[in-house]
């Protein structure tokens, strides 16, 4: 398919606007967003992802593609949310309180978002009693936190415990990183998992959903 | 807008790459407790850190407890290697500067224990203390007022007062920008923040630490660090986010703003996270700190060995106070830069020595690594010398810029530096880029106002 | 009883120490997947143990885990590195020897991982496996029978079945006098465990060792370490608990035991923790490994740089799988072993670099400590000619002793060499009982045996 | 005291025979035992120690002097049992199970022993049943347990949970020490004390039984 192939490589490229204008053109010649989205956009960000594993890619075109599957989704998402369609995988995530680092965490968010998840990103220096309030208000599947300091790492303990007090731990799976965090650390403080980096924590947020 | 006219340094201390040595600078500086540094050797700069824990009320008896333990073993292991001289650095950690109080009782505490131990051992040291840069806590951050910046001036104030020889800090004016444009790779957005908000923010800065130190006789104003620019860059480099060749530049890029404290009167030594230091070395001849190998407890690099070529302190940048099979990583690092800066010392000791161990060092990491290749002893020349050469601090980020990316194309042409294609075609769009900025910064400043303007605060920069 | 008469070794492989230099051996050795050593260039040798923890069914798949993590993060950095080669040491913890398929299961997951990373990086590795030597369960031990020397003997074929390319061993026999003499000061009980039981028992231990090597082609007969002697009086000396001098010449004596598994079979590469190793490479030609301030993780010396001035691998000694800013301690050294490997093979690429290094390795630190005087390449000359020119491990032990006291009187004669009067009381009293050695060992383990005779078994020892 | 010079050099100069012989004498001619001890040999050994700690006597010095106490003591403590003076501070001390380090575990036994403790050594690789029954049948004040391993560690662990299930825990303090041992990790398993190395070891066992 013809236009397939050019939101394919609108996509690929990070050309946002180009994005917009061609998917606005299939829309109009009677695509199906499902299938813009099956056929031409979800290949295309894996093709990015295999790219950037490949070390053929670096951040900057990442997030680039990312911004380009955005500006086409925002066309979408209204005629998918119209025609009834669940779509979207919600995720909270943010720095904890005392944390000021955001780089990692929000390159975590990018990819998120760039693999077709709906972000909230609380930002940094973000307290249990935040975390919890956008978890009861916001209803996410996931909560991402991040830490790069060892001492605003217990304040993931204390979130955590927050989010059970408040009797809304079950419903969410807890994600957490950072330079300092470990897998031990994950386990100590029953979080669901951890990743190392970027591309492993959207392969975590995949394999928690087939579970959720 | 007007642009600020730079007086300061338009020629360099060191001219010349064979006069550029570890150990040694036209300008030597003697703090604390007899310590001398840039006056033929090179001594240890240890820095320490917390295990992972809460820092409250109730644990902060824990917490002196913590920095009293590392003291007293990092001062055990230097008296048992004989170091000539050392330097304790405490990097306050954020609830430290939060409450100013608390900084300043382990300023006491580290000094307690310099002091006892140059008292006994007869032992030249000095204690580098840096708070925590907190202005970032509202977006945009506020730099010049605001609760954050009071209590960043009074952990200065008070930490001076509690016995600190050094102030240092590193400032992160311009952040705010950076972090997003490095992201995006986008230059401009970068030569923003580098040429036009850092050097604004560090000048302003370095007035009031300046002014802290003048009123606290006997303390320095040491150097600030364009961590939270360049070393963001390169541990982005490190984990494959962003190209090397761009964490070059960057790094090159981010000595203009560094300068700014000097030009401010900070004297030295510059931080030893701060890569930027030979730079600032050639151009002002005030002793820097530097880190390498020797910081791999606190990240890894592609600068290991380079990093020590024209250092005055070589230092570990952070380590926790966790247990190893020796003994605690704080006394294990100290084992380790005591035996590097001897090794140091000892080449220089003999005629000709430290060149020779100077060009070793070099030798062994500048053409593995496009970050590496910018930080030999030739890269350093270069940069620094288009750095005064040219007359703002936007026009040296744009020069500072350029002349990295000749090191690295020039390095390319030799057939010494390899790096992949993609990497290459980076270069050419930095290349590229550079060569297309306005003449005027404020120009630039129109140009991104509407991808940026949002993301800072005009008055915290004078603008 | 008879005194063993010794075929080899009356000649030096290495006649001066000109010759003596780091990286490159008379005889290199070539092992694993392409890993050459002492041709010309040092490489890391990594060594790697768990944290805290314990070993049991339930652990045992952390346990794997921590061996899987480690062995990853180890090879990523040296890929990212660059590294021309590396060695991966494992460690037997007691229980993996115990249980002879649990050491067995850890050597065929490192070595999984070494293949990987050949085949991918095409980096030159290898992996030395070093069972734990249990034999000392019972007291008296004992050394040629019963059940630990069986497990033991079977977790050295089954480490060599799963894929170790090096086997190599911290042997014990004679420790269980020495533990005792040392601790004592008793010069006579030290001599005769070093000179009497343990060359007996490395002897044997080296013959099994080198036949099982026989049966597996490919694997190497590594080394061995006189650890549990030497290194304990290092240690005993670091903490103020014996004189240095002491365990200087204790240091020097203990090269004649490690001597007796090359004259069985071994091969080399010696073990890291065997400072021995400089007179053993002198006398045999075969590549060594050392450890100095890369081994800060492990334990603290007196032997930071001199240690690698003639070394073909250099160690961390060992490092616990713990967190650091950076990552795990394990990556950290890592990096740390190849800068350092880094900068000593820039150096030897350059004409006479490789001497000049040495040189200054060795002044670092041949004077501020006994224990480093008795390192030097002169003082490794001057030992290894001592031990080559006497007959019997007895008399070898004396005369490496002598050589060791003469190495230091006349450093302290010439004004270099530094102690306090207590360490003076203490050489005079080893060189007087020096002399004092009856000529026939024989007569010696008579005159001990109501000290000492009940703490070992005799038939263990050939006696 | 002329003789009480003569046993406080004996002990000081680690000369065992000296020190039996002159104790012997000054017993026939009606020195009191307490005289002895407090007035000669606790000097001698406090003298010991102040050598030590100023890098004057290594350990070999120490032993020695502790064995010459050990010698002259032979023949007073039958002497004091008889007249029923309480005396000795009983310690057990043991490297733990599959740990055979005992270095580090002698010299804290010899120094204890040296300062006049009565040291009931268990040797190395120390079950923890062996440390209860010898609790049980030896009724020590103080528990010693030595690790010089990472994974003999958690034996110490071990040890003190087998004590507290045999109902003796209380009755006892427990010391730990060795390389790897942290005065966090005494805290976390619950022992009554940790020291760095064997000197302070003595203080700590002196400050606790001024509690016991
Ligand atoms: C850049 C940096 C800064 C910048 C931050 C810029 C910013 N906007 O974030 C500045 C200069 C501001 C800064 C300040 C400070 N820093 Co800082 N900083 C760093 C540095 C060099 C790099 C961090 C980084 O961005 N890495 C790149 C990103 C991409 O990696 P990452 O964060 O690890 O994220 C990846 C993964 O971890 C994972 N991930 C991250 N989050 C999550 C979340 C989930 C759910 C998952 C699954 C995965 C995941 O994916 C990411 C992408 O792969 C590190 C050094 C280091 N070794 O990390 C120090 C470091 C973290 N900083 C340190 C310190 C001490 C500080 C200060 C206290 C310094 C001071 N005294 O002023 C302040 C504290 C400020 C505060 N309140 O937080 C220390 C921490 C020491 C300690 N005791 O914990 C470090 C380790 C440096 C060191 N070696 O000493 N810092
Ligand atoms: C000598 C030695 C040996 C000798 C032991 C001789 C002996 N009879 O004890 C030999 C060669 C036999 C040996 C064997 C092994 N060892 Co070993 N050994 C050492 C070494 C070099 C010195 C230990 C020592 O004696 N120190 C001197 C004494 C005086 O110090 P100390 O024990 O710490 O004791 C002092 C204090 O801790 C304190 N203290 C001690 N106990 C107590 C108790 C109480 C209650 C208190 C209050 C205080 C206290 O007071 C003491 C005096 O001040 C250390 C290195 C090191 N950094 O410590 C490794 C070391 C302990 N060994 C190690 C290893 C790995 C082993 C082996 C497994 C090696 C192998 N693969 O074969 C085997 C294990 C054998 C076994 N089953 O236990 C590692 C441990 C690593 C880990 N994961 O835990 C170490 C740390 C070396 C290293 N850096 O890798 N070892
Ligand atoms: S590299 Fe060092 S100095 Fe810099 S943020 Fe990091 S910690 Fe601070
Ligand atoms: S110094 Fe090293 S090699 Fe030796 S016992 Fe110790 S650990 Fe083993
Ligand atoms: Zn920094
Ligand atoms: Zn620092
Ligand atoms: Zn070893």
């Amino acid at each position: 398919m013809a236009q397939s192939k050019e939101l394919y490589d609108a996509i690929l490229n990070g050309d946002a606007k180009k994005a917009h204008a061609v998917t606005q053109t299939a829309l109009a010649v009677g695509a199906l967003p499902m299938d813009l989205i099956s056929e031409s956009m979800v290949p295309a960000m894996d093709e990015v992802g295999r790219l950037f594993e490949a070390e053929e890619y670096f951040v900057p075109e990442l997030l680039l593609a990312g911004r380009a599957m955005k500006s086409a989704m925002e066309l979408l998402r209204p005629l998918l949310v119209a025609s009834g369609q669940k779509l979207s995988v919600r995720v909270v995530i943010g720095t904890v309180k005392g944390d000021l680092h955001d780089i990692g965490k929000n390159i975590v968010a990018s990819m998120l978002e760039g693999s077709g998840f709906e972000v909230i990103d609380l930002g940094t220096d973000v307290s249990p009693e935040m975390f919890v309030a956008a978890v009861e208000e916001r209803r996410p599947h996931i909560v991402c936190m991040s830490a790069l300091l060892t001492v605003t790492m217990p304040a993931m303990k204390t979130t955590i415990d927050a989010l059970k007090t408040a009797g809304v731990r079950t419903a969410v799976k807890v994600l957490i990183g950072g330079a300092p965090v470990t897998m031990q650390y994950a386990k100590e403080i029953g979080a669901d998992g951890y990743s190392e980096n970027a591309s492993a924590a959207v392969g975590l947020v995949k394999n928690l959903l087939t579970v959720v | 807008m007007n642009e600020r006219t730079i007086r300061e340094y338009s020629t360099l201390a060191i001219p010349s790459q064979d006069q550029l040595l570890y150990g040694v600078s036209p300008h030597p500086l003697t703090c604390g407790l007899g310590l001398t540094i840039g006056a033929g050797q090179v001594f240890p700069e240890i820095n320490f850190t917390l295990p992972a824990m809460n820092i409250e009320p109730e644990t902060w008896p824990d917490v002196v407890a913590h920095y009293d333990e590392m003291a007293a073993q990092i001062l055990r292991r230097a008296v048992s290697l004989s170091v000539p001289g050392i330097l304790l650095e405490f990097e306050l950690l954020p609830p430290m500067t939060e409450c100013p109080e608390w900084g300043a009782e382990i300023t006491t505490v580290l000094k307690r224990h310099l002091i006892a131990c140059h008292e006994k051992h007869h032992l030249p040291c000095a204690l580098r203390v840096t708070p925590t840069d907190i202005r970032d806590q509202q977006k945009p951050p506020l730099m010049r007022t605001g609760e954050p910046w009071q209590r960043l001036k009074r952990s200065l104030e008070l930490c001076a007062a509690a016995g600190a020889d050094i102030l240092s800090i590193e400032s992160i004016g311009g952040k705010e920008v950076n972090d997003q444009a490095l992201m995006y790779g986008d230059f401009q957005g970068i030569v923003f923040a580098l040429g036009v908000l850092a050097p604004r923010d560090v000048s302003w800065l370095w007035t009031e630490i300046r002014d802290i130190c003048a009123e606290h006789p006997g303390v320095v104003p040491g150097g600030d660090s364009a961590c939270g620019f360049a070393n963001t860059a390169m541990q982005l480099a490190h984990q494959k986010m962003l190209p090397e060749v761009l964490a070059a530049v960057v790094r090159a890029m981010s000595a203009v703003r560094s300068l700014a404290a000097f030009e401010q009167g900070a004297i030295g030594p510059s931080k030893d996270c701060a890569y930027e230091g030979p730079v600032i070395k050639a151009i002002t001849g005030y002793p820097i700190s530097m880190e390498g190998k020797s910081a791999s407890c606190a990240h890894f690099s592609p600068l290991g060995n380079i990093a020590a070529a024209m250092c005055d302190l070589w230092s570990n940048e952070s380590v926790q106070n966790v247990r190893l099979l020796s003994g605690n990583a704080p006394e294990a690092y100290t084992e380790l830069l005591a035996y590097d800066c001897r090794l140091m010392n000892t080449a220089a000791a003999n005629q000709g020595g430290a060149l020779q161990m100077r060009n070793w060092m070099t030798e062994s990491d500048e053409w593995l690594s496009p970050q590496a290749a910018v930080l030999s002893p030739d890269a350093t020349i270069r940069i620094a010398a288009a750095i005064v050469a040219a007359d703002t601090p936007y026009h040296r980020v744009i020069a500072a810029g350029n002349a990295a990316v000749r090191v690295l194309k020039d390095g390319i042409e030799r057939q010494k530096l390899h790096i992949t294609r993609k990497e290459h075609q980076w270069l050419t769009r930095i290349d590229d880029a550079l060569r297309a900025f306005p003449a005027d910064e404020g120009a630039l400043l129109l140009e991104l106002e509407s991808q940026y303007g949002s993301l800072y605060d005009k008055a915290s920069y004078g603008l």
